[in-house]
C-alpha cells in the first residue's frame, strides 16, 4: 500500500514535470484544489446542478429568498451608482487623461482580469487598488476603499464585463505563496467567537446561524460590489470581509491590506470559470 | 434628486420602473453622536402621459432607502413618460423615458 | 381656508394639533400627501385619516403579494393588484411599523391596478393592503416575518 | 500616644496595600497590553480585548481597583487565547480545507 502511494507520488510528480515545463505547474496546483472545492459543493448542495449557478451566492441555495432578490434585481438600486460610476470614469482627471488610459482596452470590459498577480511587483493587484493606483499616476488622490465613488466605479466597470468569466493564473511562486496565504486565512479561526471564513461558508452554509443563512463560499467574489440592504448602499468586496472578520469579533485588517488582496486572490481562484455578476443586491 | 425611468410596451400595455436615489431618513434613526436625523423622505411621486397624470402615489418614511416603484397603464411604444418626484424638505426630481 | 400666523403658533403649541393643520390645509385634485395619514401611529386611526369612515371588506378581487419571511425588513418587495372596476386607490399599511401607512396610490382611468414597491418592515407584522372603488374599501392582508428588521441596527 | 502609633501603622500598612494593589493592576495591565500587542503582530486580534484594557485602565484612575484588576485579567487572558488561537491556526488550518 505504501509501495503504491510512492508510486502514485512519483508519477504524479513526473507527469506534472513533463506535461508543464514547470509555467503553469501552480495552475496546476490550484486546479486540484479547486476540483476538491467544488467536490465538496456539490456534495452539500446536490441540487444546484451547475457550479455556474453560484454566481448569485446564496441565492443558487435558497429559493423563497431567491424570489425577492430576483424582484429587486428587476431594477435594482445599484443602477444609479453604476451611472455615476461611469461619469466618474468618463470624467478627465486634471491632467487631461481618464481612467481608460491606466487600463487595457480602456477599462471596459476587463472586471474578470482582476485580480491578477502582478510579477513586476510580486503583489496581487485588485481593480480596486487598480483604480487608485490610476488616480496617483495621475496626480490625483486616492479613494476610500470600502464604499462611495470607488465602489461606483468599480461597480460601472463591472457591468461593462458581466457573463464574463474570471481566468486568473498563478505565475510564479511568490503568486503561489500569496494564493496559500489567502488560503490560509480563509481556513482558520479568528476573533472571540472563534470562527474561521469555512466555518461558516462551508460547514455551515445551506443552515440557519441565527435568523439567516450564510452564503456558499463558492461564487463569492463574482458579484462585488454589492448593495447591501443593511448597507443600504454599495460597498467593495474588502467591506465585506472587514464587516465579516467583525461579526467574529475579529479585529479587522485594512481594505486592500495584503491580508484581504490575499484572500481575495484565493476566492476568486476558486470561483474560476464563474461569470462576473457585479455589481448586485445582498442582504 | 436623482430619477431613472424605464418604460416597456406589450400588448398595449406599458410596464414603468422608477428608481429614485433617496435616503428616505425616517426620523427615528440617530446618528453617530446620538442625534436624531429628521425625517426626510419622498412624499409624492407623479407620472405623466400625454399631458395627463395616468398614476400618482404619495410615500410615508416606510419606503425603503432609494425608492423603487413599478406601475402599468395602457399606452403605446415610442411615446413619451415624465415622472417627477418631491420630498418633504421640497426638493424634486424628474426625468422622462421613450416607451420602448 | 386662512390660517394666521397666530393660530398655527397655538395649534402648534398643542402638539400633534400640527399635522391637524397641515392635514386641514385645502386639497388638490391629485394627492395632496396627507400628513396626518402617514403621521397616524396605529393602523386604525390612519386608516381613518385616509379614508374616513369608509366600509371595509374582505375581497378576494385584490391581491397582496408579499413574502413570507422577507429577506431584510428593509426592503420588502410587494406588489399589489386588483381586479375590481373603478378602483381609485390602493393604499398599504403595516400594522406594526411605527407609522403604519407606507404608502398610497392613486389610480387614474387608464392605470393597470397593479404596483409593485419596495418596504420597510421593522418587525414581523400583518400587512394591510386596501383597494377603493365605488366608494368601498376592499381588503387583503397577510402575515410577513421579519428577521433582520428595517429600521436600525 | 500608643493608640495613635498603633492608627499610624494600619494607615502606612493600608495605604501600602492600595499601592501595592495599585501597582499589580498596573503591571496586570501593562501584561495584557503586551500580549494583545503580539495578538495583533500575528493578525488575531480580538475586537474585545482593547475596550477591556481601556476599561481597566478607566477603573483604575477611578480608584476601583477590583473591577481594574478583573478587566485587566479577562483582557490577559483574551490576548493569551488569541495567541493559542493563532498558534492552533498555524497548525491545523489545512484540516478544514476539503480533502
Amino acid at each position: 500500500m505504501k509501495r503504491l502511494t510512492i508510486l502514485c507520488a512519483a508519477l504524479t510528480t513526473v507527469f506534472t514535470a513533463v506535461a508543464n515545463a514547470s509555467s503553469d505547474k501552480y495552475d496546476k496546483k490550484v486546479a486540484q484544489d479547486i476540483a476538491k472545492y467544488r467536490t465538496f459543493f456539490a456534495n452539500k448542495f446536490p441540487n444546484v446542478k451547475n457550479f455556474g449557478e453560484y454566481k448569485d451566492g446564496v441565492y443558487a441555495i435558497d429559493a423563497k429568498a431567491r424570489e425577492q432578490w430576483i424582484e429587486i434585481e428587476d431594477f435594482p438600486p445599484y443602477e444609479l451608482s453604476i451611472d455615476e460610476g461611469k461619469e466618474l470614469f468618463e470624467k478627465p482627471f486634471a491632467n487631461g487623461k481618464t481612467y481608460a488610459s491606466c487600463f487595457k482596452n480602456g477599462g471596459i470590459n476587463i472586471r474578470h482580469n482582476y485580480p491578477h498577480f502582478d510579477t513586476k511587483t510580486n503583489q496581487v493587484m485588485t481593480l480596486e487598488l487598480a483604480i487608485n493606483n490610476c488616480r496617483t499616476s495621475n496626480g490625483e488622490k486616492p479613494l476610500g476603499y470600502k464604499k462611495g465613488k470607488i465602489a461606483a466605479l468599480s461597480a460601472y466597470m463591472a457591468s461593462t464585463s458581466r457573463e464574463q468569466k474570471f481566468n486568473v493564473k498563478v505565475p510564479n511562486e511568490a503568486a503561489y505563496k500569496a494564493y496559500l496565504d489567502g488560503k490560509k486565512f480563509f481556513y482558520s479561526k479568528r476573533g472571540q467567537l472563534n470562527l474561521a471564513c469555512s466555518d461558516c461558508h462551508m460547514a455551515i452554509t445551506g443552515s440557519k446561524l441565527r435568523a439567516d443563512i450564510p452564503g456558499p463560499a463558492i461564487g463569492h467574489a463574482t458579484g462585488f460590489p454589492v448593495y447591501r440592504s443593511k448597507w443600504g448602499e454599495l460597498g467593495t468586496l474588502h467591506r465585506r470581509y472587514g464587516g465579516c472578520n467583525k461579526n467574529v469579533r475579529a479585529k479587522p485588517f485594512k481594505a486592500q491590506s495584503a491580508e484581504y488582496r490575499n484572500l481575495e486572490y484565493f476566492q476568486t481562484l476558486m470561483s474560476q470559470d464563474m461569470d462576473i455578476n457585479g455589481p448586485s443586491v445582498r442582504k | 434628486m436623482k430619477v431613472k425611468v424605464k418604460a416597456k410596451e406589450k400588448d398595449g400595455v406599458v410596464k414603468a420602473k422608477v428608481l429614485i436615489k433617496h435616503a428616505m431618513e425616517t426620523g427615528r434613526r440617530k446618528d453617530k453622536k446620538g442625534v436624531i436625523i429628521p425625517a426626510h423622505h419622498v412624499t409624492e411621486v407623479k407620472a405623466e402621459y400625454k399631458g395627463a397624470t395616468i398614476f400618482s402615489a404619495e410615500f410615508g418614511a416606510g419606503v425603503s432607502k432609494d425608492p423603487f416603484v413599478k406601475f402599468q397603464f395602457k399606452g403605446k411604444a415610442g411615446d413619451q413618460v415624465s415622472v417627477s418626484a418631491t420630498d418633504n424638505k421640497g426638493q424634486t426630481g424628474k426625468s422622462e423615458a421613450t416607451i420602448k | 381656508m386662512k390660517i394666521s400666523r397666530r393660530d398655527l403658533f397655538v395649534k402648534l403649541g398643542k402638539g400633534a394639533a400640527y399635522v391637524a393643520v397641515l392635514a386641514s390645509l385645502p386639497k388638490i385634485a391629485w394627492a395632496k400627501w396627507n400628513a396626518k395619514a402617514f403621521a397616524s401611529t396605529d393602523l386604525k386611526a390612519a386608516i381613518e385619516a385616509k379614508y374616513g369612515n369608509m366600509s371595509i371588506s374582505d375581497s378576494d378581487k385584490v391581491i397582496l403579494d408579499a413574502p413570507e419571511i422577507a429577506e431584510n425588513g428593509s426592503v420588502v418587495p410587494i406588489t399589489v393588484s386588483s381586479s375590481l372596476p373603478n378602483v381609485s386607490s390602493m393604499s398599504i399599511f403595516v400594522e406594526k411599523n411605527p407609522t403604519p401607512l407606507v404608502t398610497s396610490f392613486a389610480m387614474g382611468k387608464n392605470s393597470i391596478n397593479e404596483v409593485s414597491i419596495r418596504i420597510r418592515m421593522g418587525t414581523t407584522s400583518n400587512v394591510v393592503l386596501l383597494v377603493e372603488a365605488d366608494g368601498k374599501l376592499h381588503r387583503a392582508q397577510q402575515e410577513v416575518k421579519v428577521t433582520i428588521g428595517g429600521c436600525g441596527g | 500616644m500608643k493608640l495613635i502609633k498603633v492608627s499610624i501603622i494600619a494607615l502606612v500598612l493600608s495605604l501600602s496595600n492600595v499601592a501595592f494593589a495599585g501597582g499589580d493592576v498596573n503591571k496586570v495591565i501593562a501584561k495584557a497590553e503586551s500580549t494583545l500587542k503580539q495578538a495583533s503582530k500575528s493578525g488575531f486580534e480580538w475586537t474585545t480585548t482593547a475596550k477591556l484594557i481601556d476599561g481597566a485602565k478607566k477603573a483604575a484612575k477611578g480608584g476601583d481597583s477590583k473591577l481594574a484588576m478583573k478587566l485587566a485579567k479577562k483582557a490577559l487572558k483574551e490576548g493569551e487565547n488569541s495567541l493559542i488561537q493563532a498558534k492552533y491556526s498555524e497548525m491545523h488550518w489545512q484540516d478544514y480545507a476539503p480533502k
